[in-house]
């Protein structure tokens, strides 16, 4: 799960790291007034859990309060990679302005199997960018969850980015706080970019990240409360109160898998033969109707979907009652969008004969399935076309 | 022979009177795992009455393994006690802990894999479906209905996909030695290398199939192992070359982070090993028969 | 640095231990206002740092406030071990009455390098006699630092100690709970006994041992306030201010030396040729002339000394330098009490030669020096003895 | 030969511009060790003006041992910052790293060592003198003045009593292959038995002094190794004979807690393991020649 900015940057400030004086906006008139009180100069930032908001116009330098609220007019209902702002930061500029950017972050190396600390003096930049091109760039050091961040870490990180030895210990200070709060609360990510150097010599999280394990978000149930609810589409927010991994997607051809690997290799395999998958769907265990009816909603709910492919494994569940499972929960949902049955596995071939039975087009592998799919969904899309043209 | 799991594999089960514990039990022990005790603290004393067996109950691990001579046992407890569990086995010795609980957070695994690290103790998961041996022990959840005794084999971090490719498998006639799921967590026991070591130098497997997926490094890894160690020959799936970047997809670990964990990666770093990719999981046992 | 009892508790209070109700008196008219509060009933327990307050009378029932204030009035004053009675803690008595009385404790196990947690159904009673006699009724756990009490760790102890299983729950709630604040506070020792379940069956810290690690009172002001001044003779807390450890014995020959393993050879060479060291003091590095004052004042608060061992070993400080210093700082003390130096490393000949110079007595091993100090001890007694007789 | 230093030894020194750092690196420096470097974090590119050298100055030990070669280091810095100290030289894979440092927290030092123990890094100390080679070179703060070359090796927890045997030894002709000083606190690098080990092996080293006190039962597990594994003589003393329980002598470590830790037990053990045991430091002289 990801933060705002806003609210990344006040964790931070829980654990000591200096950030810039500021407040959140709903509307124009909000924008203004927070502007009023930080001196007049601000600037007014779309939160949105997505990046690249600044190329899209939602970050915006205001010299007074009139141009906040005219910036936060602008800003608000924008969309932002399909996103809508619904609400603006209103931050003080760096006092006496930026020196320098900086880059610092909080994450787990999956190989090293530890937190490591990341920092970079090539700040303000798309980390991933500097990655590739000037790997020289950034460094590194892991940190042993019983020693935490160590003063010689900082030291070496400081030294490597150049920083001006009368700022090593606010360093130090920085990315000792920025590794608590990652540990506090069980962050997978925590990021600044920029850390500046204002023009008072002093650093400062002009921006912030965070990214919050979501196994953990049950013994951090403050960070659980921190969700933008509004954010989220809709689906995925139904789909997670029903226990179904759901992700929406850009594609034509919906599909419900139980089993994440499973479902990740059906969307490859659709793509292989031509279509576009329009979700990710993990419907877990044992595909009873409820959770089918749920998923094929949320799927259909998707004006994009063309057809649906049913990749279902009989493992403990046998492939008959699976079977069963769909037909039931067909019944209480009315489409014309086609529907293609792959079941494998236990009883496989007694399922595909009660949907074959009930008309439904059947597969018995997943080739044949996703071939069928694309098939019936471009099928589908001619005929609308056709039909639209018809009216 | 076949690897960590056999007829000679004594197992205990952590948290056998819940409901996924009850279940799996008895399908292992119709399945023909020797089950030879539970672990649920505060119930010690008391029996698990199961479909085809009775199995003692246990407060602890140390003193279940004292009692019945066990060598590895399986965790089917929630996921805020499945931590304590995995370092309980590891406490008590047992040379083999397979954990199926999922949704543990990152930061205490890392704990318990650092406590692990110590110890004499090989862990297989968390969030994984176990391993099975056809023909000599199941432990976990894989079918045992879809599986067959033979040479290939398997290893993946993924569950109904490996069913998928195993059953295939069998439908072709072609038998496995041991299945292995790793699990879909970042942070896990046994990885993809730990475990084409074992499958190399075992005798009564021919070739392996490996299945990946984006997020982590793990088959990068895997395929520096297979060009420097191995000499049998190895054939991968990776999952998820269609999944968005910065979205996790359904496993925890199943996530490309910018360029890393990408599934292009990964494939190509094992053709370059020499190993065989599919690009479709039917196929696989076709490159393999 | 050890706590009262009354403050150990307080702070394993602070971690979720449950312990009785009480306040502390200073005066028997408080401890009678504690026992009202209470309703009545109480035990009017001594406040001192050592042991042994139950068999020296300083722990008594009150069955109403007119005999908490009656045994509050006996037990202020008391001396127990040489040490004064200052305040009683009264506290309420277990509700319910005591079924069963355990013992539990945390402390570090040197040789494992890990703390470890000690607990017995055998609680109530001298635990070193238990450990002695009955070892097989102790048992214990380690903890690793970076996982904590483990859930598996209290089931087993709670195990072999018979609890009833109903009390497990609370019982992993304790120990976590005393490990945290043994941690929190940089603890040498946090020891439960009495752990009682009470007739109510709960469980209950009725009695509290806590050791502070010295080396950690400078990260931790809260416990180094803690220290109760007035139970420390005041010959230790001067030591302690000026930088010289200094420990009170119960014997006649009074000793300085530089370097603590080498004090303590000192003594046990002192009782080797029949004298008692009166002290332990290092007096560390330099041996500098009014370092040397101060500990040989503090030597000689004590009425029983009889004579004086000086043994120094000079390394990096020359004997000549350190012979200086004590002469110097002999300038400034008046007193009869007779005193050998003994000086060994470099330059040490030339510094003894100093001291004959000034009729000191001197020796050039530490056998005979000390062998010469028992001496004049025992003479000056005599001589003492004979003046009082003469008197 | 000897243990652990020798002319071959180029020393690093953690905290080289403090008053502690600054003097004893000078008599190091006299005494003949190479010191190639010093460490103060923010002093980078600075020199330390020795009296007899001039030692250039790094903001880390990685960075300084990657420049000079470094094999060694010693740490001269307040409590709050040792650990740290402890923890970057052996981060940067330094084989041996001396901390002379009084009054760090045991909870430190539990975690100090026990990422030491992931490492190959040899501690000695904190709170102890350092160690010296005659002829070779010093590593701490034991006078140059007082040691002389030869075979008996000597390991003590204590300073100025190690410093009384070894003159004593000096001024009767019985010179010394190394002297170790490991300290007085409770959680330590390497303790008794680590030392007696190199010794043991150390065809320069005839026979051994071993030097304990009260607290803790190192001594007793010298006793036990002393018997299993070595041929050498060994001679010991116990200071703490008559120190009460229950206080602290002075060091951290010296403390007989209820009946364990007491010199007594110490010397019984010793004593059984074919140790001769001096009741009087002057005695071990006689002892051994």
């Amino acid at each position: 799960m990801n933060l705002h900015e806003y609210q990344a940057k006040r964790l931070f400030a829980e654990h000591g790291i200096p950030i810039p004086r500021g407040e959140v906006a709903y509307t124009p008139e909000q924008a203004r007034e927070i502007a009023q009180s930080l001196g007049g100069r601000a600037v007014v930032k779309a939160q949105v859990l997505t990046g690249g908001r600044g190329k899209a116009g939602g970050v915006k330098l205001a010299a007074n309060p009139n141009e906040a609220e005219a910036h936060a007019a602008n800003i608000l209902g924008m969309k932002i990679k399909g996103l809508t702002v619904n609400k603006v930061l209103v931050d003080e500029l760096a006092p006496g302005g930026i020196q320098q950017e900086l880059y610092l972050a909080v994450l787990i190396d999956r190989g090293r199997r530890r937190p490591m600390v990341m920092a970079s003096a090539a700040g303000g930049m798309d980390i991933e960018e500097v990655a590739d091109k000037t790997p020289e760039k950034i460094h590194t050091v892991h940190i042993d969850p019983n020693l935490g961040v160590r003063g010689f870490q900082t030291t070496y990180l400081a030294q490597r980015m150049g920083l001006p030895r009368e700022l090593w210990r606010q360093f130090q200070d920085i990315v000792t706080g920025l590794y608590n709060c990652f540990k506090a609360n069980d962050a997978s990510l925590t990021e600044i970019n920029p850390l500046v150097i204002t023009g008072e010599g002093k650093l400062m999280a002009l921006d912030g990240k965070f990214s919050v394990d979501d196994n953990a978000l049950a013994r951090q149930p403050r960070l659980a409360d921190m969700r933008d609810v509004e954010e989220e589409p809709l689906t995925e927010a139904e789909a997670r109160r029903t226990g179904i991994t759901f992700i929406q997607l850009d594609g034509n051809i919906g599909c419900m898998v139980n089993g994440a690997g499973l479902a990740m290799a059906t969307m490859d395999i659709i793509k292989l033969y031509g279509g576009e998958p329009a979700n990710f769907l993990d419907i877990g265990g044992g595909a009873r109707a409820d959770q089918v009816a749920t998923a094929l909603r949320l799927i259909l709910s998707d004006a994009k979907v063309e057809a649906v492919l049913f990749n279902i494994f009989g493992g403990i569940t046998r492939g008959d009652e699976v079977a069963r499972g769909i037909l039931t929960a067909l019944e209480q949902i009315d489409t014309d969008v086609p529907m293609v049955v792959r079941l494998a596995g236990t009883n496989a071939e007694e399922g595909l004969a009660l949907l074959a039975e009930a008309d439904m087009m059947t597969a018995g592998t997943l080739s044949e399935a996703a071939q069928k799919a694309v098939a019936a969904g471009n099928a589908a899309a001619a005929a609308k076309a056709t039909g639209k043209r018809a009216s | 022979m076949s690897i960590l799991v056999d007829k000679n594999t004594r197992l205990l089960v952590q948290g056998i009177t819940g409901r996924e514990g009850t279940f799996h039990t008895n399908q292992m022990i119709a399945f023909g795992t020797t089950v030879v005790g539970g672990v649920v603290p505060g119930k010690g004393g008391q029996s698990f009455e199961g479909e085809g067996a009775i199995v003692p109950i246990f407060d602890s691990v140390r003193e279940a393994a004292e009692a019945t001579g066990a060598n590895a046992s399986i965790i089917f407890v929630p996921a805020r006690f499945a931590p304590d569990a995995m370092v309980e086995a590891a406490d008590a010795g047992l040379p083999l802990v397979v954990c199926l609980t999922e949704h543990i957070p990152v930061l205490e695994m890392i704990a318990v894999r650092a406590y692990l690290d110590q110890r004499n103790t090989r862990l297989i998961g968390p969030n994984c479906p176990g391993l099975i041996t056809p023909g000599g022990a199941k432990v976990g959840i894989i079918p045992g209905s879809i599986v067959s005794p033979g040479h290939v084999g398997l290893v993946s971090r993924s569950g109904t996909l490996t069913y998928e490719v195993v059953y295939a498998l069998t439908q072709r006639g072609i038998g496995q030695s041991t299945c292995v799921g790793i699990g879909g967590d970042p942070i896990k026991g046994m990885d993809f290398i730990d475990v084409l070591r074992l499958f190399e130098d075992d005798p009564e497997t021919s070739e392996v199939i490996m299945i990946g997926e984006i997020g982590g490094n793990a088959e990068e890894q895997a395929a520096a192992f297979v060009r420097e160690h191995m000499r049998k020959r190895v054939t991968a799936f990776i999952a998820g070359r269609t999944a968005p970047a910065g979205r996790r997809m359904g496993h925890a670990g199943a996530i490309v982070e910018g360029k890393s964990g990408t599934a292009e990666g990964k494939i190509a770093a094992l053709q370059a090993a020499g190993v065989q990719v599919a690009d479709n999981p039917d196929r696989i046992v076709e490159m393999i028969s």
